[in-house]
């Protein structure tokens, strides 16, 4: 790969490594440490998970740092630290800035009462965005992609016509398992019954067609053991045998 | 709170209009929130500490694992932040937009290929559910199974060598039966979602909030 | 001989005009400058500028390449990008658009700060013949001409101010849809008190007393796992309310409760809940906040640890509420080799199917929003559930009506209010 | 014969686990390389589109994934290269995914280094560019200005001998956008609908299902679904590769999978006779 030009060399305890293929040996130790825990607890396993949790909290403090707090608060308050130096302070940033430090009165026990604040603001601005959001994505286009024709009639193709009627019988069944304030009993019970099993073609239909996408993963990872890695090692081999 | 009230209200209100101090503002406010997220994580991180430094501390059974999160956080942070690019003065890497050459080699090193492996164990996981749980025990099972069973038969050569229209069966029950059941879902979920948000945005709801 | 004789004076005067513009370094101006606000724009950031051309097009060697528009905003003030009066003294003239063309008359130019007054001037550029007008590929407001001229430029006559639209009419079906079914929810609210109210059995519910009991009996804790969704989620707010309900009834059991966070305020909040159950359980002393605990925010990581935690403190039942994604089947297949009970309800559709299969029950879809009025047998929440029936009540109708407006509109294509039914549900991003 | 089912239904997990390791594993190690079947109509109509091209076409392809959809995309990808490559057409790469310049670099390069291919002239990678829609909005005005006149190796594009000859999407024969999200959708919306690019596109199988219809209404040229398609793509250009071997893996996978619940349920269906029987 071309990556390989770019790495540097790297001497540990008098062995010459570089770091591309220090980088290839840890990721198989990584990929073989988690596919152990196939076989059960054990020590790698654990040992990776911990890393895992080490490395991705990380990484996660470092990507909101450059991210979040570099860009939207610090360099808004003092743009002279950031890449446009000649931009006026906004100061506006201090009111958010306030609400998050709110958030950590939760530290101080008499006043962990305060991140109540921040927590009501942004619950509910997610929750007033969520409405038209629901309304529009969930229930008009999901409407209107049900209403078809469902009869064979002015030039339709009756299997199409079918077809949409099978979808839209199989909404409203649906619809009506969801019914809470009725007994499923009479027509309502035969509904609810129609209903449940629409559910269960549409997870059949999910699970099966998710296998393929599931086993394309373990073949990406058996595809840089045996394409990526192992290469490397058998350039290793043949060198300490000449 | 009259806080979340406000916040939710202007949200709803401004999907509705066009205008440009409409779309600032909601961006405007979602930048807030990521503001607030940002100081969240501080609770986030402190609690992390406090887990494994606990443990640690007591040298509960295994406490070495917990040496290993905390040291590969440090690592990370210092890589990615304090040691940056590894050029300039302190405040300088501390302000520093762009990803130094050893956060990037931990990421692409370490991190990738955990999160590849761990995703990779679902291709084992599928396997064994499918066995375990798939018994034509009635009705709703049997569909769960036939159905299932006919799309993986659909994705692969060998379903049209058993029968040749088969990726057609695939296709029919893709784009008919199994949208039907989806959409039933979608509809509940939008009603049952708005109207929790309602509850939240009008002060109902309050026990998030610890009332 | 007389048009030939007319012409030929014609264009000496002509070429005599132009050496003499030319030579003093006067070039026509464009004339009638003036702006207005873009109707077609709802945001309120474009404004329309027109000219007529200037009298003469061709100067000896030069040709009118073009024009410059300049922008110039009358003051105001800001709060945060949101702008607001106009007080302030002017900016100067700012250049806004280059028009690489003598014959456009017109510009739209946009980044405007609406209800800010604007002023225009515009003046043409003239650049060699031979050349034509060029454009720097780098810069659209530069010229890369060997030569450019300019007239003097012409301010518009009156200020725009650009207004924008208060409200977007494609978005009326949404609208009456957050009215009819907010006013639907909130008068069955209102209307709670009457009358008791039956909720139909959901089956994972009543299994969750059964859960408890064995993990007190096996004296194992709780694993509860709301969801990788965050905050921005309602399915999140939605499972933080179930964890309330759990939380007290494992107070009162004195079972403890494991809830590994991946999003902090998530775990903030699910803190002050949880020690809330556990003051109206009457056992504040045995709330342990340490239990509510943020592991990372990476999908995978999260899972691992979690994964971890099934395996050694082996709890007797695990709970995993809100929405998921790849992540549900590795967490239900680990805890179900681990031999515990497991709940799950999400509304994801993509991930109930691995629910369904590897969970002892499973909430599908609304059932997870249904579960703390069910739980609570609150007759203010019992109340929304009736609201969301009448929502699908509703829809049933929709569909039907939608349906057989099709169907008749197949038959009849001449039928237009049929049509207009069904794209009254058209949805505008 | 009842006892012997009796065990199977309760297996140990892990039996499974090696059955599916096993089954992904040794196709790779024996290089099997099973039939690939009929083709789709929906692969064919991407490789007639490319064959019928005059030679010299500029292609397009937008590389929009990630390491985590490699498997599947990686190998059409490069399929889909090849048989440009070999038709003689030019190759424009970019991506819109922050993680895809990477993907060009692995797909691209690999296959212009192995088919002798000059770089600037016969291909050219633009790289990732920010920006989803405006981009791909941009470019239907000025390509070269949409990249700030620099490819990915920090060349200026405009001294490319094949950028000479692209302007903007009318000198474009093709595009084809390697996805696993939605982002073929704004494609389509903004460089189809509004520019007249024509373009086709190969997806993960599970977005494939939900994009599905847009080659039905003709607004792809044609769809690759998948290592399915990719593999069927081989098999028309004739050099199998990743593709088929993933193929043969997923074939067997699959069939592990439902003999496994096929097993079950005649154990669920025999043991259950005799429990019945008990009682």
């Amino acid at each position: 790969m071309g990556e390989l030009q770019q790495s540097n060399q790297l001497i540990i305890m008098g062995l010459s490594l570089n770091t591309y293929v220090l980088g290839l040996w840890l990721q198989a130790a990584l990929t073989f440490a988690i596919l152990s825990f196939l076989i059960g607890d054990n020590p790698v396993y654990k040992f990776a998970e911990h890393l895992f949790v080490g490395i991705s909290a990380g990484y996660g403090v470092v990507i909101v740092w450059k991210q979040a707090a570099l860009p939207l608060l610090i360099f808004k308050l003092l743009p002279q630290l950031g890449p446009t130096p000649g931009e006026a302070a906004n100061y506006w940033v201090l009111i958010p800035g306030l609400l998050g430090l709110l958030m950590l009165a939760r530290f101080i026990p008499r006043y962990d009462w305060l991140s109540r604040y921040p927590i009501a603001f942004t619950v509910g601005l997610f929750s007033g965005a969520s409405i038209p959001a629901a309304v529009q994505t969930q229930l008009l286009e999901q409407a209107q992609a049900t209403m078809k024709p469902v009869l064979g009639l002015g030039g339709i193709h009756w299997g199409l016509a079918l077809s949409s009627l099978i979808v839209l019988l199989g909404v409203i069944c649906t619809l009506t398992y969801f019914y809470f304030s009725k007994p499923h009993e009479g027509t309502l019970g035969v509904t609810s019954k129609i209903g449940i099993w629409f559910l269960m073609v549409a997870f059949g239909a999910g699970f099966g067609n998710t296998v393929m996408a599931r086993l394309s993963l373990l073949i990406g990872r058996v595809e840089f053991l045996l394409y990526e890695w192992m290469p490397v090692i058998s350039v290793h081999f043949n060198n300490h045998m000449q | 709170m009259a806080i979340g009230f406000i916040a939710g209200v202007f949200m709803i209100v401004q999907f509705f209009v066009p205008h440009a101090v409409a779309t600032q503002g909601y961006e405007l406010l979602l930048d807030w929130a990521r503001i607030i997220g940002a100081f969240a994580l501080v609770l986030g991180i402190g609690s992390l500490f406090r887990t494994h430094w606990d443990k640690i501390r007591r040298r509960r059974s295994g406490y070495g694992y917990n040496a290993v999160t905390l040291l590969s956080f440090g690592l990370m942070v210092w890589a990615g932040i304090l040691y940056g690019t590894g050029e300039g003065s302190i405040g300088q890497r501390l302000t520093e937009v762009q990803d130094g050459a050893t956060f990037e080699w931990l990421f692409n090193n370490v991190q990738v290929p955990l999160d590849a492996t761990m995703f990779a164990l679902l291709a084992f996981f599928i396997a064994s559910a499918a066995y375990r749980t798939f018994r034509a025990r009635n009705i709703e099972a049997t569909l769960l199974l036939v159905t299932a069973v006919i799309v993986m038969l659909g994705r692969v050569p060998i379903g049209e060598m058993i029968y040749d229209r088969m990726p057609d069966v695939y296709e029919w029950i893709m784009q008919y039966p199994a949208v039907a059941g989806k959409r039933g879902i979608l509809f509940g979920v939008a009603l049952g979602s708005i109207a929790t948000s309602l509850r939240i945005i009008l002060g109902i709801e309050r026990s998030h909030l610890g009332g | 001989m007389r048009p030939l004789f007319t012409a030929g004076w014609l264009v000496l005067l002509l070429a005599t005009l132009c050496a003499l513009a030319a030579a003093q370094g006067h070039f026509p101006a464009p004339t009638q400058v003036a702006i207005a606000d873009d109707a077609e724009d709802d945001e309120g950031t474009k404004a329309i500028v027109t000219w007529k051309a200037p009298p003469v097009a061709d100067i000896g060697a030069y040709m009118l390449g073009g024009y410059e528009v300049h922008l110039q905003q009358l003051g105001g003030s800001y709060l945060g990008r949101i702008a607001f009066s106009t007080t302030s003294p002017a900016k100067d003239f700012e250049l806004v658009a280059l028009v690489p063309d003598g014959n456009t008359t017109q510009a739209t130019v946009g980044n405007i700060v609406p209800w800010r007054r604007y002023l225009v001037e515009v003046n043409a550029v003239y650049v060699p013949a031979d050349e034509g007008p060029r454009v720097a590929e780098d810069d659209r407001l530069r010229w890369t001409n060997r030569d450019v001229s300019r007239s003097r430029a012409t301010v518009s006559a009156a200020p725009v101010r650009p207004t924008g639209k208060p409200y977007n009419n494609k978005r009326t079906n949404v609208l009456v849809w957050v009215l009819g079914y907010s006013t639907i929810v909130l008068l069955t609210i209102y209307l709670a008190r009457r009358r008791d109210s039956y909720i139909r059995p959901i089956a994972g519910l009543e299994a969750v007393n059964d859960a408890i009991g064995r993990a007190t009996e096996m004296g194992q804790p709780i694993l509860y796992v709301a969801g990788l969704s965050g905050i921005s989620d309602i399915a999140t707010i939605a499972a933080m309310l179930i964890l309330g309900h759990l939380a007290k009834r494992t107070a009162a059991y004195e079972t403890p409760i494991l809830v590994p966070c991946q999003d902090p305020i998530v775990m903030t909040a699910e803190r002050e809940i949880v020690r809330e159950a556990y003051l109206e359980a009457g056992k504040p002393q045995n709330y342990e906040p340490e239990n509510i605990f943020f592991v990372t925010d990476s999908q995978f990581g999260y899972v691992a640890a979690v994964d971890g935690i099934m395996l050694r403190e082996k709890p007797a039942a695990n709970f995993y509420m809100g929405y998921f994604f790849a992540e549900a089947l590795i967490l239900a297949e680990t805890g179900s080799a681990s031999g515990a009970i497991q709940i799950a309800g999400t509304d994801a559709d993509t991930q109930l199917p691995f629910f369904i299969t590897a969970c002892d029950y499973t909430l599908m879809g609304e059932e997870l929003y249904a579960a703390s009025a069910y739980l609570s047998r609150n007759p203010l929440l019992v109340a929304q559930l009736k609201g969301q029936d009448i929502g699908k009540i509703v829809i049933i109708a929709m569909l039907l009506l939608g349906a057989a407006a099709a169907t008749i509109g197949a038959i009849h294509g001449d039928w237009e209010f049929l049509k207009s039914f069904v794209n009254w549900f058209d949805v505008h991003h | 014969m009842t006892t012997l089912l009796q065990r199977l239904e309760s297996i140990d997990r892990r039996w499974i686990y090696l059955v599916i390791l096993a089954a992904v594993v040794i196709p790779f190690l024996m290089n099997l390389k099973l039939p690939v079947g009929k083709h789709s109509p929906s692969t064919t109509a991407v490789h007639d589109y490319i064959e019928q091209l005059p030679p010299g076409s500029v292609i397009q392809m937008s590389f929009d994934y990630s390491p985590a959809s490699m498997p599947e995309l990686e190998p059409m990808a490069k399929a889909v290269v090849r048989h440009a490559f070999e038709k003689g057409h030019r190759i424009l790469a970019m991506t819109l995914h922050p993680q895809g310049a990477l993907m060009i670099r692995r797909a691209l390069d690999e296959m212009a280094l192995e088919m002798n291919k000059e770089y600037g002239v016969d291909y050219v990678d633009a790289g990732f560019k920010p920006g989803g829609v405006a981009v791909i909005l941009g470019m239907g005005k000025d390509i070269v200005r949409v990249f700030e006149d620099m490819d990915a190796r920090g060349n200026k594009l405009s001294a490319m001998p094949m950028m000479r000859d692209v302007a903007d999407y009318s000198d474009i024969a093709l595009m084809m956008d390697f996805a696993a999200n939605s982002l073929p959708l704004a494609w389509v919306a903004y460089a189809h609908e509004q520019y007249g690019l024509q373009m086709g596109v190969g997806l993960t199988a599970v977005m494939a299902t939900d994009l599905y219809p847009y080659w039905k209404s003709e607004q792809f040229v044609g769809l690759i679904n998948g290592l399915k398609g990719a593999a069927e793509y081989e098999d028309l250009v004739e050099v199998p590769g990743l593709g088929i071997l993933g193929m043969s893996s997923q074939s067997i996978a699959h069939l592990l999978i439902i003999l496994f619940i096929v097993l079950g349920n005649v154990g669920y269906i025999v043991t259950g006779r005799a429990s019945q029987r008990r009682t």
